[in-house]
């Protein structure tokens, strides 16, 4: 086991950046392209169908949400996070909100933290059944798209009944829930988690022992647990590496220490062992769902907090695990009631700099099946 | 006038000679008519099905809105591709872009020239057929580099010349396999032929498909000949010249409208072409299954009833469906679609069981049978697999295919020395079997 | 007329000539190495064509087997202009990676 | 099957022909006129699929179906990758023809008058070698060559078929030395 204090910088050799090399041959990947997850740029340089090197352009989607923050209040810029990981969006607005109340020493009550643990489950579940889906896409296999889809819509069902919203759900406030759960939700989410055990075994089935797959997975976009600490790579990326690092038991936020549940990892850090991190994580995530939905106490969901929040001058990081990785909100306050600065520190952005790193030596095709693997979603990469 | 009559139904007297063979210019037209109009509709057909059974598969629905089921959809497409604009971009060839489609679609017709679909229903036989076949459909080749070259851009580029280093490399394979099976036709009355119509008939009377025969050397010879043929084809798992996640399209990126529609077309041509291949040579051609076992005339008549309840059922099916369509006038044009289609199927089928008609359409309708059970394995492909990577498609056809298919052409050839016709087989499957392995270049 | 209708021998070693000169003023005249190797082609198949002429006129006169050695000749022909394409883009590929043209006349260095 | 062709003989034998024949001299000239070495592969196809007709019409199936199956499959292709792997652009840019391209047309055509000559002298006069009626039934062109090349009573190819084989051999490792990078 690798300590993640011990691990000095990475020193990447950076390759020269002569693109004259009549053997090379540089091609632009994106930002209009069907596998880049959005407007990824990706210059390749090709020797033969081998990546000699890559640089990623970003910021075709930047807008600017640290900078607004900055003209906001601590609540008006609440929604905007949903905007940045659209894909996981109750996880940012669970960082968020329990970043300010860190910052004005307030707590959600009990009630309050067992639903966001059930909803923000939800949605790294359907964080992890869309990157399934697509990554698969990516790969060629476009069944397991439309299972995904499927089932992750039940999950949008049970958000849209919360409150309204399907994928920027807005789900908390700080302090807590602006609303009280509907009538059903518990029936809701445990026949959800009923309906969606055996759809995990289905795409197992279609992919984990598929030959082709193995194929283009295993030993694919291979990243050693070392590289990954070095390059501050976080989430399942750096689980699979081998090495055990896992928000919610390293840092316990919310509730989570409430709950048992594992922290898969794997072992060669290659594409597949990524894969398995993410499905064994789909199936601990319905072990926390169902822990929590028993065990849901009765109370108000809104902790007291000033109607217009000043919080003290002084400065907050805090970080949770979202579906992709460590995403940390570093609040820091004037005393006014708008932040001074907020930076996000997104879990997509920092995975995406291993990019280079994994796809050296390996083949285009592979950079697609790396994008993939990695789960960046543009929208927090640039923001 | 009676001499252009006499002449149009002097074909009609001769017995089991394809129109070619007979050099009857009319009925050679009429033919090569029947084959076009069939392969289009084929395709056609074939479109819709492929979009349905693989929404099927993932769980939607599929097309639902032009005609009933979405019947129609295809040729809402076909005609939204032909108004659409003809794009050339700017710093293409752009004679060479105008021309490389037209080379895709002529090499994926012209092979049907040969294709038997029955003991006279081809277009001609000749007595290269297969080694023509493999030929012509190897010049597609050239339109697909010509497109992506034409096209002047990266992506197009690389797809083609994958592409076409995935064609070249697996029409070795296909080769080896072919010849195997071209070594058991020797063991036939006539000895040894490249005909196809010959292929078929040396299968009848050996009272075998070649699948079956030296068992296990023609499952293996037809397993490698079903895998090089999806990766000829372009088709998944081996669609990596058209890796959409890749390179977004492939040698076609920058092509629309018709002249896209054109690669479509010769995609699924070739398609029912290489599964015509395999047929012919592998399962028995235009031959009803258990030709041996179950002979006897009940048991023609048995068969030969097979179509006309094929397609009253296909008519079965639809008029059930009428019944379950909503009620709503909405669906009302919908609903009276779905039964006219049906009653249009019903009416074929019951044309299929006049005696007449019958007895001809037979070996049609079992060649057609088992090509599209060729067609729905392509889907089924194309719905569960991922894509090979380029590397490893390679290794796939020149580490397993091209070994395992020499070995094979090994222990054929002695299996067929040891039934003692040395001189009739060895020789001529050598001489093809060399000619393919120059393909190597 | 009798002779445009009837389509004899002659006719076939005409354009067979007639190849053969396109590619001779092909290589003696084109400087890009590939159309050069592509004359040389257009040769190799003219003779192929009179290989093929006189194998049918030899079948009509004596018939038998041996008439057919025309067609084998072609053959081998077909097989050398594989193996001749191969090794000549091999060496133009190699020439184009050290010198970057394809010109005949600039290789004028027996070594680089 | 017996396709039975010397029973039934090509129609329209002189119109085929003539037809095949000014496809391949047109593409003959396009070849080595084309400043785009594409165009020009692409016009030595067409030349060469014609020639494959003209074989069919002469009784040599097997030949044709080799004359497509390599020539146009296999030969083109190679010559078509090249041609992407070289920069053309340059060179369409510069002189298409050599300094000596009037000596190298002047031998060419003296070349030709020698042809001319030859081809009046010995048939002036007499027949032009008429190919009349096949002698055979045709169906097994293919078993015929192989014969030929196996066969004993005929004179064998064997050795030669041998040694050609080993000739491609020599080509593919050549080819592969020859352009391979870094080995």
């Amino acid at each position: 086991m690798i300590d993640p204090k011990t691990v000095s910088p990475l020193d990447l050799d950076t390759p020269d950046k002569t693109f004259l090399d009549a053997n090379e041959l540089v091609i632009n990947m994106g930002p209009q392209h069907p596998a880049t997850h959005g407007v990824l740029r990706v210059i390749l340089r090709l020797d033969g169908e081998k990546v000699m090197g890559l640089e990623c352009v970003i910021g075709y989607l930047h807008r600017g949400v640290e900078k607004i923050a900055e003209n906001r209040t601590y609540t008006m810029f609440n929604p905007y996070v949903d905007r940045m990981d659209y894909v996981a969006a109750v996880s940012n607005g669970l960082g968020y909100c329990e970043a300010i109340e860190k910052l004005l020493s307030v707590e959600a009550p009990p009630r309050a933290q067992y639903i966001r643990v059930i909803l923000t489950e939800l949605n790294r579940m359907a964080s992890h059944q869309l990157w399934l889906g697509t990554h698969a896409l990516d790969i060629g296999a476009i069944t397991p798209l439309f299972y995904t889809f499927r089932d992750r819509e039940e999950i949008l069902k049970i958000f849209e009944k919360y409150c309204g919203a399907r994928l920027t759900t807005h789900a908390f406030r700080i302090g807590g829930l602006q609303y009280e759960v509907y009538d059903g939700f518990e029936k809701d989410v445990r026949s959800f988690v009923k309906f969606v055990k055996p759809k995990i075994d289905e795409y197992e089935e279609l992919l984990t022992t598929n030959r082709i797959w193995l194929e283009r997975t295993k030993g694919v976009g291979v990243i050693s647990g070392k590289d990954c600490i070095a390059l501050g790579v976080t989430g399942p990326v750096l689980r699979a590496s081998g090495v055990q690092w896992d928000l919610r038991k390293a840092q316990p936020y919310a509730n989570y220490k409430n709950f048992e549940f594992d922290i898969p990892t794997g072992k060669n850090g290659d594409t597949y062992d990524r894969y398995l991190v993410r499905m064994a994580e789909m199936r601990q995530s319905l072990r926390i769902i169902e822990q929590a939905v028993e065990g849901i106490p009765e109370g108000p969901v809104m902790a007291k907090v000033p109607k217009v929040m000043k919080p003290p001058v002084g400065e907050v990081y805090h970080s949770i695990e979202a579906p992709k990785g460590e995403l940390g909100y570093f609040v820091v306050s004037d005393g006014s009631t708008q932040p001074y600065r907020v930076r996000v520190r997104p879990p997509s952005f920092v995975n995406l700099q291993a990019l280079d790193l994994m796809c050296r030596d390996q083949l285009v095709a592979d950079v697609i099946a790396v994008i993939g693997t990695l789960d960046i979603v543009l929208g927090e990469v640039d923001r | 006038m009676n001499a252009i009559i006499d002449y149009i139904q002097s074909y009609l007297r001769t017995k089991d000679v394809t129109p070619g063979g007979d050099g009857n210019i009319f009925w050679a037209t009429v033919y090569i008519l029947l084959v076009f109009v069939g392969l289009s509709v084929a395709v056609i057909a074939m479109n819709w099905l492929e979009r349905k059974i693989l929404a099927h598969m993932q769980v939607r629905l599929g097309p639902m809105r032009v005609g009933p089921h979405g019947l129609l959809q295809p040729i809402a497409d076909a005609i939204k591709l032909l108004l659409k604009e003809d794009i050339i971009p700017a710093e293409a060839d752009a004679l060479v872009f105008w021309v490389a489609p037209f080379i895709v679609v002529l090499a994926a017709f012209t092979v049907f020239v040969v294709v038997p679909f029955g003991p006279e229903h081809a277009i001609t036989d000749m007595n290269i057929g297969i080694l023509f076949m493999l030929g012509v459909s190897s010049l597609s080749v050239l339109g697909i580099v010509t497109a992506g070259w034409a096209s002047n851009s990266h992506y197009p580029l690389i797809g083609a010349l994958r592409s076409s280093a995935q064609m070249v490399s697996y029409e070795v394979a296909m080769g080896l396999a072919v010849v195997s099976a071209i070594m058991m036709t020797s063991l036939g009355e006539k000895g040894g032929t490249l005909s196809m119509i010959g292929i078929v008939e040396s299968q009848y009377q050996q009272q075998e498909w070649f699948l079956f025969k030296f068992f296990p050397l023609g499952v293996i010879a037809f397993g490698i000949f079903a895998i090089a043929m999806v990766a000829e084809t372009n088709r998944a798992p081996f669609d990596l010249p058209e890796a959409e996640s890749e390179l977004t399209a492939g040698f076609h990126t920058e092509y629309s409208g018709f002249r896209w529609s054109l690669f479509f077309l010769a995609e699924y041509s070739a398609m029912i072409a290489v599964s015509s291949i395999a047929v012919t040579l592998w399962l028995g051609g235009w031959l009803r299954p258990f030709p041996n076992a179950l002979s006897g005339p009940t048991w023609e008549l048995a068969f030969s009833l097979v179509p006309g309840l094929a397609f009253v059922f296909l008519a079965a099916m639809c008029f059930y469906n009428t019944a379950r369509m909503p009620k709503h006038p909405l669906f009302r044009i919908q609903t009276m679609g779905l039964a006219g289609f049906g009653a249009l199927l019903g009416l074929i089928g019951i044309v299929l069981f006049l005696p007449g008609v019958r007895e001809r359409v037979q070996d049609v309708f079992w060649f057609a049978a088992k090509v599209a059970a060729f067609m729905y394995l392509y889907i089924w492909y194309r719905g569960t697999f991922p894509r090979y990577r380029f590397d490893q498609l390679m290794r796939v056809g020149w580490k397993v295919l091209l070994p395992i298919g020499l070995g094979l052409l090994i222990c054929t050839g002695l299996w067929v020395m040891r039934v003692e016709v040395w001189h009739e087989v060895i020789v001529p499957a050598w001489l093809g079997c060399i000619g393919l392995l120059r393909r190597i270049f | 007329m009798h002779a445009m209708l009837d389509i004899s021998t002659l006719h076939y070693l005409v354009l067979g000539a007639a190849l053969f000169l396109l590619g001779v003023i092909g290589v003696l005249t084109r400087r890009n190495v590939v159309i050069v190797l592509m004359s040389i082609e257009l040769i190799l198949n003219a003779v192929n064509l009179n290989l093929v002429a006189f194998s049918r006129y030899w079948q009509s006169v004596h018939g038998g087997l041996s008439a057919l050695q025309g067609q084998v000749f072609a053959i081998f022909i077909i097989t050398d202009a594989a193996a001749e394409a191969a090794i000549g883009l091999g060496i133009l590929i190699a020439f184009f990676r050290n010198k970057e043209t394809v010109n005949v006349d600039e290789v004028d260095l027996l070594k680089w | 099957m017996n396709s039975s062709l010397a029973a039934n003989p090509p129609v329209a034998t002189p119109f085929f022909f003539y037809l095949l024949a000014a496809v391949m001299i047109v593409g003959g000239i396009l070849v080595i006129t084309r400043k785009n070495a594409v165009h020009s592969a692409l016009a030595l196809i067409t030349t060469l699929l014609a020639q494959a007709g003209l074989y069919l019409m002469l009784y040599a199936p097997f030949v044709a179906g080799v004359q497509i199956i390599l020539y146009a499959g296999g030969i083109m292709v190679l010559f078509l990758f090249v041609i992407m792997l070289i920069n053309i652009e340059r060179t369409m840019k510069e002189r298409q023809f050599n300094k000596q391209w009037l000596v190298g047309i002047v031998a060419a055509g003296a070349l030709g008058g020698l042809l001319i000559a030859a081809y009046t002298t010995t048939t002036g006069g007499r027949t032009l070698f008429p190919l009349g009626r096949q002698s055979y039934v045709d169906g097994d062109n293919t078993q015929r060559i192989a014969m030929l090349l196996f066969d004993n009573r005929f004179g064998t190819y064997m050795f030669a078929f041998e040694i050609a084989s080993l000739l491609l051999l020599v080509a593919i490792i050549g080819a592969v030395v020859m352009a391979k990078k870094r080995i």
